[in-house]
């Protein structure tokens, strides 16, 4: 937590806004003189908000390595989110944050492959940790990344993907699209299937984030592979509003999300009652 | 140990006063309320207020800042005002214990500034139970109603009311009063205590225990079909969230003034329906649910996250407000391990 | 969706430019939220300002337009358009009226500018929430109903009918005619009424297009343009239409002839079994039950043992018929005023104090006295005569009697009286009293002139302040304003100018039609301007008098208008709908049916539909449902709505909220 | 005491259950206390043995549960249904809320219920048992041996002191007898504020109303409010709101919610029985039966089912605004 | 230091076909009421919801006028009947609630009747204000 009141916003800057596919676009945000709102660490969160239109909370998508500046993907799906999406570069918000536990990059994670498997927009909160980890390729093993989209236009950070990280040199990029589509010479079929196809060995930490359906069957399928539910983590992010455990609204058993999450290693979601 | 007689409490709270603002119950027509001492009010001998002191320190509404916006400019206000010191005067021992529950909660970090300021400023002036209700279950919770805590407690006996600070905060009370005050000994005031101990062992939940509930308790009765039949009725209103001392969970709002937008926050239920629902869908689909969640939360989450300690005191309110007459003490008889 | 706005202020001319600072106006909408462009124009309506809009909409990607300018009633439609010239729909146009409303009743150009920017503060407000509306399409019964049968009604019939469209005429008496057939020649022409006007009686009447109900009334109208149903009641007339020949025996023959004859205005008698006057169309008798033996008492029934052709029904009854019509025209006409309140002019005491109309009669060689001016008291020429203009006409709003309004053919009917009398009887001297002659109309000053000129009328400007009949005479008393001194007058025949009103059925016939009136019960005009036949309602347009006073020409003309405002609208094999219609969200709606209740157009019914929960369950639901195409807009049922389930296109409960926030801001 | 005993209608209740004619019971089920009763539904003869209640404290209304419960199968459920329960009844049905077909409605006759709060009044806390004794209550607390004898007649909660029917509207099967409409004096508390001054009036309702927590319980027990989603908790109503954030946000859920059921509401007085700050809410609902009353003829909700409320209703000789106001008992 | 006169805000709304018409004819006739008052153009005098009239007291109105056409007259034939019987107890409601009376009002104005449109502008603005400042129905938070 930075030095400031928990519930009190910052005031952020939109500088850049990436069109990623037709619903998702990235937000490049900063301080009115320039700087990163704050630091972060990968798979934390932070309340965007309009005043008078909406808060919501949102992954930071950028890399904590990247000390410039700080991003938000994010699609388009009602509400604020609209409004995001018809704003111009210039446009003020607020951000507060960072919430929430990261991804254990330097404990759990440190030094072994990694195995990230990301359906649509879900892979927004993965690149934080792909970046931070790329970035610190010494502390990490091998990397492979399976990511799918309905479309090759639904791809999110399609150029970012295709230009950095595809020519990392220990990051293997798998991609795939639901259907057939002209211009597409890469795999077709659905993500769960594919790394069922592409039989990872279980010398890794599986990272899933995706539409609850993908989420299913990607892990069953990787039990199926012989991972165990303690190498496995996913993201989620629900219903929050105060961001710090207090309001009450994200708390599933004796969890609160935006406080105990949003990472959770998917046996300490097995321990939660199933309201999510 | 300081003592004054009842007959002089008003000269008490007119010192008081001077030099605070004072809060404390008083009969109305339509029950007890906290209220800004003036000249002329007394002291309420009713044991609950119809709302809990928590509005305090967490009130329903509260404006956190204000926005004002040009353009495609934002400008964030903070609109706090310096908060003065208060004191909260006689309160319960259930009451006083409810804030250690509410303290876990916003004063945990990262802490809520807007809670912390008000408990750094408020004093809480406790009082001895001598007439409990028959609604009053403080024990189940271990709970001695005969010895409150806070930062002064008091106790009254023989038109006498006796005053012992705990606290810094209640030394610096005493002396703005200490003039008014005369040293007194224990006595009278164990004679209090053991007076109002035989009360307690009359009253009609004095065996509720908490026996099947606690931390890790979770699988054993998050599935209870007992659940279908106690949240049949619910209502799905607030009553019992509002009423209750150490409900906690609120919602986030902006308000569209003519100059700026106000961002506030104001009590929410999760026995509302809108609680849980967001755009993608609503995980607690029916009342039952919703019901459950309250009661597991007081008496499974809760403990779970905070050594041990059960998100309810016993004070008895919402046996006394809810529409329908469900409540803790039926949730409790029904899934508890020895109740009946 | 993030709107972009775009503010367009208009001067129109000085009009609104000299009380409100409409650059500073512009200047402080343009800082609104959402508002990407504000400019302010001379005329925001003219090409030029339509193309600035047209163009700023495609150079600023505008999703939305606020005008300021001149009321939404004048030109909400042309913004429209020129939105949707430029590719946006045109429900995304808001107009705030800072001319009728603002700039034109406020004299202190700060208090103008302000409001006026508040105004359009309101405006942007609303337009960020509209939504683009598609207008429904709802198809066109080709069929219209002219109601009143007289010149204005027929006429219009016969310019439909020509058009290729079946027209039905509803009138009231017997007869269609209306007024123009009680007259004797017209001004300033001096043809014969009769002798033009029947020709096109005819031509209506066996026209194949055209059918006419006479002896009938509308009693109900439902349904909204292009979809009209009309109930009509055809009064009992005691006679077979079908089987009458119009051969006129049994009104020869009835015993009953002390009726008075309303066509000549109670100046002579008919029978209880009448045809009103020779031309009459349909030609067919009718029987009065109010006179008639048989149906009063059961005894006679003369007229059926005469009648050859057996159409003679005593047992005939009202009958009511329902019509669909795609457009309706009122031409109701008018009637003199009645003569009661005014006493001064003794028209009750005397019988040679007559109107104008009675005096149409008089001078007719079909009227009571064949043509002959004979005065009614004992039937001799009259010697002297006194006309008295703007009886009832042009009266102060506090008088307690009379018209606010000119009467407008008083002056020429008049004149023409004056003339016609000068004409037959030189040895009759001829007086009118008059505050004004008003003649402006085509050879209208000239014929006024030849009779005060050529014929010697002594024209006296002044006001008559009492007629009173003394023996034979009927004492005039009068001022002559020119000559500053009182007149006498022993005059043999008072004519009186009264006022004309509209009919008195009009008001209950525009409470059906949902048309409105003024205070004096003539329809109101959609602009009255801009679109003089039209009524506000759409699909119901006016011809004639109901509208106004006017003479034959201009009923001619606005006649022939009216036809071919409904020949545009019946041209439509379907019309375009308001899409500002009621929707109900059903996930909402509880199905308690107050909606329903109080929908004046029963647009909304309840339909059972099965739904699927969030907990994947299905259930049957009773929900609302509107039908577009009925629903008219008004609203009713958002407000009867507790649950909010109702909102209304175009005025839904957040556009309007989002006003009063704007405006109390 | 109430004219009928427990015994009475629990036999009466099994033999339905037992018939097979429905398959459960929406009852009274006793609580901790003699007053805490709970809704219920049994669904045994068992059940209803053990648990079933009838006495002065089942005030509940059960209409409302009837939506919910008639939803839950095709079988019929029994209700029992005081006088003024039945015109809350006639109103769901009416606003086609619930299946009749699916109720087998058992009117019980009733006495007046007693209000707690009024019996803590004299007691004060600390009740351990309440026992019937004819016309008197014997209440008996942990403080003393002896009970407080209390007359029924001086407990009786407001609404039924000022009871409008003892009739019911509607009704299967009668229990206990029927009674008659009453010439009620239900609107002289509504007539002592109409006499009081403008500001008097304002100060009283300032002071009643600052006091509402905004629980929703009037709202969520009350019969008329049915909506599937009440205006105040839809972001697109323009008018969501959760918290009295102040005075203006106080007013403006009672007089939006009053207008609501305004020509709806039956005057069944649970919004006031629930209301844990006993604000006397009925008395902004009776305004509006006694405005509608003297504006628009006598009119009360629920006595016939299909009655076309006063709101979606008029007459083309309606008071204007301004002759009415002010002017109710004209 | 300039005394600043009191200006009340008043929102009057108007229905489409006859009192905003009547507003219109107003101005056409250049007959002054005072900048006062905001007309809000709704389809018929039947779509005021009571909320309205609550939201604008909220945003600081200190009086509120419907205006409609005469009753009989409704370009929707019965609309201004359910304004009628819905503003009465609105209204009534209001003053039982100690709210002043006079802040709120149903008037019945003709699209012909301008002068009687503007005569109830200057009418209404000066009643309303005699009657001061809303105190009773405002919203602190919406204050400047």
């Amino acid at each position: 937590m930075n030095n400031h009141e928990a519930l009190m916003p910052l005031v952020a800057e939109i500088v850049d806004i990436r069109v990623d596919t037709p619903d998702v676009k990235t937000f490049t945000v900063l301080t009115p003189d320039g700087k990163k709102p704050f630091d972060h660490m990968p798979g934390q969160c932070a309340m965007v908000s309009a005043p008078g239109v909406g808060e919501a909370m949102f992954s930071i998508t950028s890399s904590p390595t990247d000390t410039e500046k700080m991003e938000f993907s994010i699609k388009r799906c009602g509400g604020f989110t609209e409004y995001l999406h018809g704003v111009d570069v210039g446009q003020q918000i607020t951000v507060r944050g960072p919430y929430g536990r990261p991804f254990p990059v330097d404990t759990e994670f440190k030094g072994k492959n990694l195995l990230f498997i990301a359906g649509g927009i879900g892979l927004a909160p993965l690149r934080s940790v792909i970046n931070y980890c790329r970035d610190k390729k010494d502390d990490y093993g091998k990397i492979d990344i399976v990511y799918g989209s309905r479309s090759k236009d639904d791809l999110v950070d399609y150029a970012e993907i295709l230009n950095e990280w595809c020519s990392d040199k220990n990051v293997n990029v798998h991609l795939t699209i639901d259907r057939e589509q002209e211009g597409w010479d890469g795999h077709v079929g659905f993500v769960p299937n594919y790394v069922s196809e592409l039989g990872f060995d279980t010398n890794r930490i599986g990272i899933i984030c995706g539409p609850p359906i993908m989420i299913k069957f990607t892990l069953g399928n990787l039990t199926k592979l012989g991972f165990e539910k303690t190498q496995i983590y996913t993201t989620m992010e629900l219903r929050m509003k105060c961001g710090i455990g207090k309001c009450g609204r994200c708390n599933i058993g004796s969890k609160y999300v935006c406080k105990d999450g949003p990472v959770f290693r998917f046996d300490e979601l097995d321990e939660l009652p199933d309201e999510y | 140990m300081y003592k004054i007689k009842i007959s002089d409490l008003p000269a008490l709270f007119d010192k008081l006063s001077e030099k605070y603002d004072v809060f404390l119950p008083v009969d109305f027509d339509n029950g007890a309320k906290y209220k800004k001492y003036e000249k002329g009010d007394v002291l309420s001998e009713k044991l609950n207020t119809v709302k809990s002191p928590k509005d305090f320190f967490f009130p329903q509404t509260e404006d956190m800042m204000r926005f004002k916006t040009e353009g495609k400019k934002i400008d964030v206000i903070d609109i706090r005002e310096p908060k003065d010191d208060f004191i909260v005067f006689g309160v319960t021992e259930c009451d006083v214990k409810s804030f250690e529950v509410l303290d876990n909660v916003f004063l945990s970090e990262p802490a809520d500034t807007y809670y912390a300021e008000k408990r750094a400023h408020g004093v809480l002036i406790s009082r001895a139970c001598s007439k409990p209700s028959e609604t009053c279950f403080c024990k189940t919770y271990g709970i001695d109603p005969s010895e409150p805590s806070g930062d002064i407690s008091t106790w009254k006996a023989d038109g006498t009311l006796y005053l012992r600070p705990n606290t810094d905060k209640g030394e610096a009370v005493i002396s703005v009063i200490s003039g008014i005050l005369t040293e007194a000994d224990d006595d009278e005031v164990n004679k209090e205590k053991e007076k109002i101990n035989k009360i307690l062992d009359r009253l009609p939940l004095k065996n509720l225990t908490t026996e099947g509930f606690g931390a890790g308790k979770t699988a054993e009765l998050f599935d209870r079909p007992e659940w279908a039949g106690l949240s049949q009725s619910c209502l799905g209103c607030g009553t019992c969230t509002f009423v209750c001392p150490t409900c906690q969970c609120y919602d986030i709002r902006d308000f569209k003034t003519n100059d700026g937008v106000i961002r506030y926050r104001c009590w929410d239920s999760c026995m509302y329906s809108e609680f849980t629902k967001m755009s993608a869908g609503q995980p607690r689909l029916t009342q039952k649910e919703r019901f459950r969640q309250r009661f597991m939360h007081k008496l499974v989450y809760y403990p779970e996250n905070n050594g041990g300690l059960y998100s309810c005191v016993g004070c008895g309110r919402c046996l006394q407000s809810c529409p329908i007459s469900m409540n803790i003490v039926k949730v409790m008889k029904a899934l508890g391990g020895k109740n009946e | 969706m993030q709107q972009r706005i775009g503010v367009f202020v208009c001067h129109c001319g000085t009009n609104i430019a000299a009380t409100v600072d409409v650059s500073a106006v512009a200047a402080a909408l343009g800082r609104e939220p959402g508002v990407v462009f504000a400019r302010d124009y001379q005329y925001m309506c003219s090409q030029a300002g339509q193309d600035m809009i047209k163009d700023a909409i495609k150079e600023y990607k505008l999703t939305g337009i606020v005008v300021c300018s001149c009321s939404p009633r004048m030109h909400e439609a042309t913004f429209r358009k020129t939105a949707a010239a430029a590719g946006i729909n045109p429900y995304m146009v808001e107009i705030a009226n800072i001319r009728e409303q603002c700039s034109w009743i406020h004299k202190d150009k700060d208090e103008g500018t302000e409001k006026a920017i508040i105004l359009g503060r309101a405006a942007i407000a609303k337009v960020c929430l509209n939504v683009p509306l598609t207008a429904g399409e709802i198809p066109v019964t080709k069929r219209a109903l002219v109601i009143g049968g007289g010149i204005a009604g027929i006429q219009t019939a016969l310019d439909i009918a020509d058009a290729g469209f079946e027209v039905d005429i509803v009138e009231k008496k017997p007869t269609i005619g209306g007024k123009m057939a009680q007259l004797d020649k017209t001004f300033p022409t001096l043809d014969c009424a009769a002798c033009i006007l029947t020709p096109k009686m005819v031509d209506a009447g066996q026209n194949e297009k055209i059918h006419i109900y006479s002896y009938s009334e509308v009693v109900s109208v439902g349904g909204f343009v292009g979809n009209f149903t009309v109930q009509i009641k055809k009064k009992a007339r005691y006679v077979d239409e079908t089987k009458c020949t119009g051969c006129g025996l049994c009104t020869e023959k009835c015993p009953v002839k002390n009726v008075p004859n309303e066509f000549n205005l109670g100046m002579d008698t008919r029978h209880a079994v009448y045809i009103p006057f020779a031309q009459a169309v349909p030609k067919v008798a009718t029987i009065d039950p109010n006179y008639c033996l048989m149906l009063k008492n059961g005894k006679c029934g003369l007229c059926s043992k005469l009648c050859g052709a057996g159409a003679i029904n005593y047992k005939q009854e009202d009958e009511i018929i329902e019509n669909k019509y795609g457009a309706i025209v009122a031409a109701t006409g008018y009637n003199p005023i009645s003569m009661d309140k005014f006493d001064e002019f003794a028209y009750s005491q005397s019988k040679d104090v007559i109107t104008s109309l009675e005096f149409e009669r008089l001078m007719n060689a079909a009227g009571p006295t064949g043509g002959v001016l004979l005065r009614p008291s004992d039937n001799e020429h009259p010697k002297t005569i006194v006309f008295v203009q703007c009886v009832g006409s042009r009266c102060s709003a506090d008088a307690g009697k009379g018209k606010e309004y000119c009467s407008k053919i008083c002056c020429m009917y008049t004149a023409k009286h004056a003339m016609l009398t000068r004409e037959k009887y030189p040895d009759t001297d001829v007086y009118v009293f008059y505050i004004d002659v008003r003649t402006p109309g085509k050879n209208f000053d000239e014929f006024y002139r030849r009779a005060a000129e050529q014929y010697g009328v002594h024209y006296i400007k002044g006001m008559v302040g009492k007629v009173s009949p003394e023996g034979k005479k009927l004492k005039v008393r009068g001022s002559d304003l020119i000559a500053d001194k009182q007149l006498h007058i022993d005059a043999d025949l008072v004519v009186l100018a009264a006022a004309i009103e509209p009919d008195k059925t009009a008001r209950p016939l525009a409470t059906m039609l949902t048309a409105s009136m003024d205070t004096n019960d003539f329809f109101t005009e959609a602009h009255p301007k801009l679109r003089p036949v039209e009524s506000p309602t759409a699909g119901v347009f006016l011809s004639g008098c109901c509208q106004g006073p006017k003479d034959i020409p201009e009923t001619v003309a606005q006649a022939g208008a009216a036809a071919s405002k409904v020949i545009g609208l019946l041209c439509h094999d379907k019309l375009t709908a308001n899409p500002c219609v009621a929707h109900s969200d059903e996930w909402m709606c509880n199905g308690c049916s107050s909606c329903e209740n109080v929908c004046p157009y029963h647009a909304i019914t309840y339909v059972e539909k099965e739904f699927r929960m969030p907990d994947r369950t299905t259930k049957i639901r009773r929900v609302a449902s509107v039908n577009p195409a009925v629903c008219q807009g008004c609203g009713a049922c958002t407000v009867a709505c507790p649950s909010g389930a109702m909102d209304l296109f175009g005025f839904s409960g957040k556009q309007i909220s989002a006003e009063v926030d704007a405006i109390c801001r | 005491m109430q004219k009928i005993s427990r015994f009475d209608i629990i036999n009466r209740l099994k033999d339905l259950l037992a018939d097979g004619n429905v398959d459960r019971v929406l009852g009274w089920k006793k609580g901790e206390f003699r007053y805490d009763v709970t809704p219920h539904v049994f669904t045994s003869a068992q059940e209803l043995e053990a648990d079933f209640v009838w006495g002065d404290f089942c005030g509940a209304n059960f209409s409302k549960y009837l939506i919910k419960e008639t939803a839950k199968s095709d079988k019929k459920v029994a209700v029992l249904l005081k006088p003024c329960d039945t015109y809350s009844f006639n109103q769901l049905l009416t606003e086609h809320r619930f299946d009749r077909e699916k109720v087998y409605a058992v009117g019980v006759a009733c006495d007046g219920m007693a209000d707690i709060f009024k019996i803590k009044k004299i007691t004060g806390d600390g009740i351990s048992d309440i026992k019937e004794n004819g016309e008197d209550l014997d209440v008996y607390t942990i403080y003393d041996e002896k009970p407080v004898k209390i007359k029924k007649t001086d407990v009786l909660s407001e609404r039924c002191l000022s009871c409008k029917s003892k009739k019911h509207a509607a009704y299967d099967e009668l229990l206990g007898g029927d009674g008659d409409v009453l010439d009620s004096n239900r609107f002289d508390e509504v007539a002592k504020i109409e006499a009081m001054t403008e500001e008097e009036r304002y100060a009283f309702w300032q002071g009643e109303l600052s006091r509402c927590i905004r629980c929703n319980a009037c709202r969520d027990v009350c019969p008329a409010c049915t909506c599937e989603k009440c205006v105040f908790d839809n972001p697109n109503s323009g008018m969501e709101n959760k918290s009295p954030a102040n005075e203006f946000e106080e007013k403006l859920f009672h007089i939006i919610r009053a207008f609501h059921v305004a020509g709806r509401c039956t005057d069944c007085g649970e919004c006031s029985r629930v209301c844990p700050q006993r604000i006397p809410l009925h008395l902004l609902n009776r305004k509006f039966i006694k405005d509608i009353n003297a504006f628009y003829g006598e009119y009360q909700a629920g006595e016939v089912v299909g009655s076309r409320a006063p709101l979606v209703d008029f007459d083309k000789e309606d008071v204007e605004p301004k002759n009415a106001v002010g002017k109710e008992d004209k | 230091m300039q005394v600043n006169e009191y200006k009340p805000l008043i929102v009057a709304f108007c229905c489409n076909w006859c009192s905003y018409a009547g507003a219109d004819l107003a101005g056409n006739n250049r007959l002054n009421y005072p900048a006062d008052v905001k007309i809000i153009r709704v389809p018929c005098s039947c779509r005021v919801n009571p909320a309205f009239v609550l939201r604008a007291y909220q945003r600081g109105a200190d009086g509120v006028l419907i205006c409609g056409c005469h009753p009989g007259d409704c370009h929707y034939t019965t609309g201004n009947y359910y304004t009628r019987r819905r503003m009465a107890l609105l209204f009534s409601m209001l003053s039982y609630l100690g709210i002043e009376k006079e802040r709120t009002r149903v008037e019945w104005i003709s699209a012909a009747e301008g002068a009687k449109f503007a005569a109830t502008m200057n009418e209404f603005v000066k009643t309303v204000t005699d009657l001061g400042k809303n105190r009773r129905l405002e919203d602190l938070r919406c204050k400047k």
